[in-house]
């Protein structure tokens, strides 16, 4: 303990995503509640290798507590190991590492999400007039960067999810997570599709951008989008706005972690995994906070 | 006759529609010194060019020593013992003496991968005593940069020497010598001969043509017009051959319209100094006072180093505020600033260094001859391109730049009419005062003429020159006086009358 | 027929005919031949466009510019925050930002031009710096519709009618509004380039520094003007793409100044300087337009797709270099 | 004193003589005088160290090669896949994934020196080609440990020791393995420009080609060699990364290019070509090395860490610029 204050080091590993950025946000606020802590930001550019150092730099400045929200499960598996054996709680959100040596796994489970949201839209297709006289909806898939676990993950789960359901994927693409991408490839889909009954893209600005696209060619009437992330100023906000037919929560585990640190400094044992409940949004629930999966 | 070392046979080349050489064919021998003479743009450097391997598809065929010879790159003509001093200096800036002169030729150990810097270093040492280049082994590791246009082109015959050579060619070699370093060449020159080497020389200079020649050919439009032996060609037959016709005589004499002392000068300077931009050398120039009145052309001589070239510079502004003293335009004070300040003043200065300082080659030649006087051609900053076009047809008529078009790139004119084309940005200003430093750098004999007669005629209307030049005839043939500059300072003045080539090289020499 | 290769916008034309017939070869079901294939096109690649041609300007001068897209990101802040958060009237709004942008490649500028720094770096550091005060200015978040209040919950506010104007489709709805501002992008450089003394001034600058000094141009002003108007580009390019997503994103344009490169010298102006223009810039933009747009509507995997851009921008540059 | 000035090496130190000064001064309770800070950010920047090395010759001989980026994320690919897939011996793989990096290098050197391509456009459709090249390669997936059997059950191999054997310290601890690495390509570089004949003729092609040209220099080869062994480079930056991450991403090394570049400009070679050394780039990789490292210990937000980048870089070069 440093004097009357808990230091708590959080080493994000990228701060290019407003999803990242939120979660900082999180903890921040849920921080704020405590006097008795202080947290310590560092950001590590998307770089594997300098989030390695930055944990190194934690230990050496000897934090009370860290938390982690890893790039990579293999390389950042040595030096949170290092750092919990040298005895700093380590909490590790988000992404996994390897092993055992971290104190508290907390994280949703992308492919989970990825199900989740195949079978909502499933169900939510199988109620358009077009289907129940048999026919087969026509979906566009928006992926983010399909070298990154969570667009494998939110992929996988959707296919497993969408699989003997009467959908055929008509076009898809790797739109990056960016919303300028997603609607210049949203545009190609309209271009060569006549008829899209659905876009599920694999973030909300993904869907926000292929609903741009949609009304610059007057057809987002005709189409659903489904987003994920579901942040409030984003996802929920869009929903509100009857953008999007549906945003599934990819909680950032921020004040969870706040909360488990809590407990963890002041000498309570805490369970090495929690899993965080997301919920869905959509415009009939959104206003009362969604309900979860 | 004995047989001949280098033979050209039916050699022609074309760039895309020019046919800038056209069935070329004479000897070199053994021994000889060859002057190749011509107009500017007759296909001298094109000839040179090809015999080096810079081009190597030409049409004929090239023969030495009875075999045939078709070098593909420059590095192949080297092999079959062909040295050749470009026009164009090939130096790189960056790099240093000692690199320069050894490039593509490195000392070599290990198996020619592992560079002997301490044999490259002395053996430059030894070529740059050969040329009295006083250049110290500190010297040899300095970015050539650093030197002077003299000392470059110096630099670069040491290279064209660094190795065994049968033929050597030097391409316009002197243009940036002063007398006494061209004696020098002249003496290496003598050598090579002596020892059995062809030397096939290049020059507009007719006195060098008229010392070293022993025999002489002429290209004409990129066609053989003869070859004789200096004996039987005497400079009118030469001139002839060039140009195709008689020329009356070489310097027009003083105009009449010359002002008197009593009128305003043009240009004075009291105790002009200028300071060097690196504070720890002496000043370039120190105390120099002058003066040039309207319609007079003032000379200045100097050897290498004697400041003359940054006199112009200090006055011009081109280095920035950098003159002590007094300097007075037309009887208002005037302090140099900037070139743009100079300009606006009447002020203009032709540099010496066409390629580096005076041209953009990239831009057409409608566009470098407006280049200086722009604001007269773009009134409230539109580009009239109409007055620019009809400007740059006027200077090109009446300099007699051969051309394809106006729009064509500068870069691709021949020499001579690259350094019309300077002339022309700076006439397009309008100057009262217009500062020279080798006006007629590689310009041909006809052309040169055409230049002396025009700036007699600008100072017919008033206009007041100041003329560096390292040509001695040059300076005495147009100068109204000659002031010599010797280490920065005034050493001697002479009138049109007194000036001879050994008075005024004795004080530049700085002998009382 | 020989000569006509000899000229730039020739070659860079071939280039552009090069993926053209691609685009009619492989036109996904006939995609490719509806116009609102090329508007969309269009308006892809207007936001790169604007950037070009800013880029243009200093490519001409000599220089380069890496600092636009992240000035493109500060500009969407500015203007998102100053009409969304703010209020204020969409003129003053586009003015601040515009004064942003050029206060942005001022800086730029005299770094380059007066205090002498290698363009390359100079302008990295702006890069840098505009997205350090891009991500300052807006908290890291996106400056939307949306917006926090102080007690956490989130209010609305309506989207000024300049998002909706700019993001409309003019002309019968055949043209994107965005389309016209890169167009008149265009035209403004062509002008500065084509018509005006400083024009004549950015190419000599370029051409040979030293010869255009010493001649009298005034190469300091020469290149405050080009990367002083490339920073205002950038702001435009920022303002359209804010109005395009609704919103002012801190990271929006990271990456593009590689593409605004790439489009100015797939044109054929020289990275050297001295050459080159904003007609060549336009063909260039279009190539790289219909590049992304084939290999989109053919919904060609990303692995495929970078490989094929690679090997088609080769191909393209190939087609149109200068001979020996 | 004032002729110290103008050695560029003086210079340079100069620049990082700054940015140690503010590490001494805003040192984190000390942490900046721990031998584990400087000992990491050595190994921190060696990557990017081994990069600039390569960039140095491609930029001494008047180039740029924006693909080493990716040309390191495809050598990281080949090599897990080599060694981890495969289970190929450590020399056969290092060998393979170095032939790989040559002929990319190749590959670009052709197009610049034969087909006259301009280094910028050549090399950036290099960098999309090969990052296609590497995600194709790999699936879009990680190359790791973890290997997914076609029956969807994973399987796991053993790391070999290369990778193990790359990642440690030396020295008693005290250096990092990939530093010593990184200090070897210094080492081979500088022989190369320094004490071979090749050397001279990337220095005169860098300088100036016409001239270089005319004596005989062998400019197609000379550059050819520049960019190959940038590519060679590259892949042993690429394989010391992968080692560090224990895995092969495709991803890897994305935007490496500018940080490559920027250390070898702020170490005081010219982009223009024919001047600079890589003692110089040496300098310059410490230099960014120690801004990013203090920055990082003292725990800057990102914002201000972005501002304070910039701006220090621009007093760094401003400090070490060449008097007019
Ligand atoms: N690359 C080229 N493209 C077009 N024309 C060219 C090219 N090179 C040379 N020429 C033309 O060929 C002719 C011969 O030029 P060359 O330089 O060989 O003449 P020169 O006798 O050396 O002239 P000078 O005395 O001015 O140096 C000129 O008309 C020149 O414009
Ligand atoms: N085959 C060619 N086609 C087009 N351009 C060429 C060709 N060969 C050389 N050039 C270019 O033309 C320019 C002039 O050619 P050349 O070397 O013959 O000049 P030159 O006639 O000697 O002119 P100068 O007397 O001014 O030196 C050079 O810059 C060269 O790069
Ligand atoms: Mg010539
Ligand atoms: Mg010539």
């Amino acid at each position: 303990r440093h004097g009357d204050k808990w230091i708590i080091g959080m080493s994000q590993c990228n701060l290019g995503e407003p999803w990242r950025v939120q979660m900082n946000a999180d903890i921040l606020k849920a921080a704020r509640a405590h006097p008795e802590l202080e947290v310590v930001f560092k950001d590590a550019q998307n770089d594997t290798l300098a989030q390695a150092a930055q944990i190194g730099e934690f230990v050496n400045a000897e934090v009370d507590l860290l938390i982690v929200s890893p790039k990579e499960a293999a390389p950042l598996t040595p030096p949170v190991a290092e750092a919990f054996r040298r005895g700093i709680p380590v909490v590790v959100l988000d992404r996994r590492v390897l092993g055992g040596d971290y104190t508290q796994f907390i994280g949703a489970d992308n492919r989970r999400i990825g199900r989740a949201a195949g079978e909502w839209i499933a169900r939510r297709l199988a109620a358009l007039p077009r289907m129940k006289a048999g026919g087969r909806a026509r979906l566009v898939e928006l992926k983010g960067l399909m070298t990154s676990t969570p667009g494998q993950d939110r992929d996988a789960g959707f296919r497993e999810a969408i699989k003997g359901a009467p959908v055929d994927i008509v076009f898809e693409a790797d739109m990056k997570w960016l919303e300028p991408e997603a609607r210049k490839e949203m545009e190609s889909a309209l271009a060569v599709n006549e008829q899209i009954d659905l876009v599920y893209a694999h973030n909300d600005p993904g869907a926000h951008g292929a609903y741009l696209a949609a009304k610059a060619a007057g057809r987002e009437g005709d189409i659903l989008f489904v987003g994920i992330d579901g942040l409030p100023q984003e996802g929920q906000a869009y929903v509100r706005q009857r953008l999007l037919a549906a945003s599934f929560e990819y909680p950032t585990g921020g004040k969870e972690a706040v909360a488990s640190a809590l407990r963890i400094l002041n000498g309570e044992s805490v369970p090495k995994e929690v899993a965080l409940e997301s919920r869905v949004f959509t415009p009939d629930n959104v206003a009362r906070g969604g309900d979860s999966l | 006759m004995p047989e001949p070392l280098l033979r050209f046979a039916r050699v022609g080349k074309s760039f895309g529609g020019v046919r800038a050489l056209d069935d070329v064919s004479f000897d070199v021998l053994a021994g000889e010194v060859h002057v190749l003479a011509g107009e500017n743009g007759a296909g001298k450097s094109t000839l040179i060019k090809i015999l080096a391997g810079v081009h190597p598809g030409f049409d004929g065929e090239m023969t030495l020593q009875g075999k045939p010879l078709r070098p593909a790159s420059p590095d192949d003509a080297r092999r079959s013992g062909i040295s050749v001093i470009h026009q164009e200096l090939s130096l790189v800036d960056s790099m240093s003496v000692s690199d320069n002169i050894h490039l593509g030729r490195e000392s070599r150990r290990l198996g020619g991968w592992w560079l002997d810097r301490p044999a490259q270093v002395a053996r430059s040492a030894e070529l740059c005593r050969q040329l009295n280049l006083e250049l110290s082994e500190a010297d040899m590791a300095r970015p050539v940069e650093a030197f002077s246009l003299s000392v470059k082109n110096r630099i670069e015959i040491a290279k064209a020497l660094a190795f065994e050579a049968r033929v050597i060619v030097m391409d316009e070699p002197t243009s940036a010598l002063d007398r006494p370093e061209v004696d020098k060449l002249f003496t290496l020159v003598a050598a090579l001969r002596a020892r059995g080497c062809a030397v096939i020389y290049i020059t507009h200079k007719m006195e060098e043509i008229a010392r070293v020649a022993d025999r002489i050919t002429v290209l004409r439009d990129g066609k053989w017009v003869g070859t004789a032996p200096a004996g039987e060609c005497p400079e009118r037959r030469l001139i002839q051959w060039m140009v195709g016709r008689d020329l009356s005589e070489q310097f027009p004499p003083p105009g009449e319209g010359r002002a008197g002392g009593t009128a305003a000068p043009a240009l004075e300077t009291r105790g002009l100094g200028v300071r060097d931009p690196d504070p720890s050398r002496r000043n370039a120039v120190g105390g120099v006072s002058l003066r040039v009145a309207p319609g007079e052309i003032l000379g200045i001589a100097g050897l290498q180093g004697s400041g003359a070239a940054e006199l112009f510079q200090g006055l011009f502004g081109s280095r920035g505020a950098c003159c002590t003293g007094e300097v007075t335009l037309g009887g208002v004070p005037f302090h140099p600033k900037n070139p743009r300040d100079s300009i606006g003043r009447g002020l203009a200065h032709l540099t010496a260094d066409r390629k580096a300082t005076g041209l953009v080659l990239g831009m057409s030649v409608g566009a470098n001859v407006s280049l200086a006087s722009l604001p007269g051609v773009s009134p409230m900053g539109l580009l009239r391109r109409g007055i620019e076009r009809s400007r740059a047809r006027h200077w090109a008529g009446a300099l007699g730049i051969r051309l394809a078009s106006i729009e064509q790139p500068v870069g691709t004119l021949s020499g001579g009419n690259q350094q019309k084309v300077v002339l022309a940005k700076w006439l397009c200003t309008g100057p009262r005062v217009l500062l020279l430093e080798d006006p007629t750098r590689g310009v041909d004999v006809g052309a040169k003429r055409e230049i002396y007669s025009l700036m007699r005629a600008w100072t017919g209307q008033g206009m007041a020159i100041l003329l560096i030049s390292s040509e001695l005839p040059e300076l005495l043939g147009l100068s109204d006086r000659i002031l010599v500059l010797h280490r920065g300072s005034v050493s001697a003045e002479f009138t049109r009358a007194e000036a001879t080539q050994e008075k005024v090289l004795a004080a530049a020499m700085g002998s009382q | 027929m020989k000569a006509a290769f000899q000229i730039p916008w020739v070659r860079a034309l071939l280039a552009l005919a090069l993926v053209f017939a691609i685009g009619c070869l492989c036109n996904a079901h006939g995609a490719f031949f509806h116009w609102s294939t090329h508007r969309d096109m269009l308006r892809q690649v207007s936001v790169y466009g604007i950037l070009a041609c800013g880029m243009t300007l200093v490519v001409v001068s000599g220089g380069i510019d890496l600092a636009v897209g992240s000035v493109l990101g500060l500009s969407a802040v500015i203007f998102s925050t100053a009409t969304l958060h703010h209020g204020l009237p969409a003129f003053l709004a586009v003015a601040l930002t515009l004064g942003a942008g050029a206060a942005a490649g001022l800086a730029s500028g005299t770094l380059v031009s007066r205090l002498r720094v290698q363009p390359f770096i100079a302008t990295l550091a702006l890069m840098v710096f505009a997205r350090g005060l891009a991500k300052a200015l807006s908290g890291g978040q996106k400056i939307s519709r949306v917006i926090q209040q102080p007690d956490g919950s989130f209010s609305y506010v309506d989207l000024p009618t300049v998002f909706a104007r700019l993001d409309a489709r003019v002309l019968g709805g055949n043209v994107a509004a965005v389309s016209l501002v890169f167009l008149a992008c265009v035209l403004v450089s062509w002008v500065v380039l084509s018509r005006l003394r400083y024009g004549r001034y950015l190419y000599a600058t370029g051409g040979n520094e030293d010869a255009a000094r010493l001649s009298g141009v005034p190469v300091v002003r020469a290149k405050l003007l080009a990367y002083g108007l490339c920073g205002v580009f950038a702001a435009v390019a920022g303002i359209c793409q804010a109005a395009q997503e609704e919103q002012g994103d801190p990271e929006a344009g990271t990456g593009y100044e590689l593409t605004a490169i790439a489009i100015v010298v797939i044109g054929g102006t020289s990275l050297a300087g001295g050459r080159g223009g904003v007609g060549l810039t336009l063909i260039g933009a279009i190539t790289i337009g219909y590049l992304e747009k084939i290999l989109s509507i053919n919904a060609v995997p990303e692995a495929s797709r970078l490989m094929l851009t690679g090997a088609i921008i080769v191909a393209a540059v190939l087609l149109q270099r200068r001979k020996p």
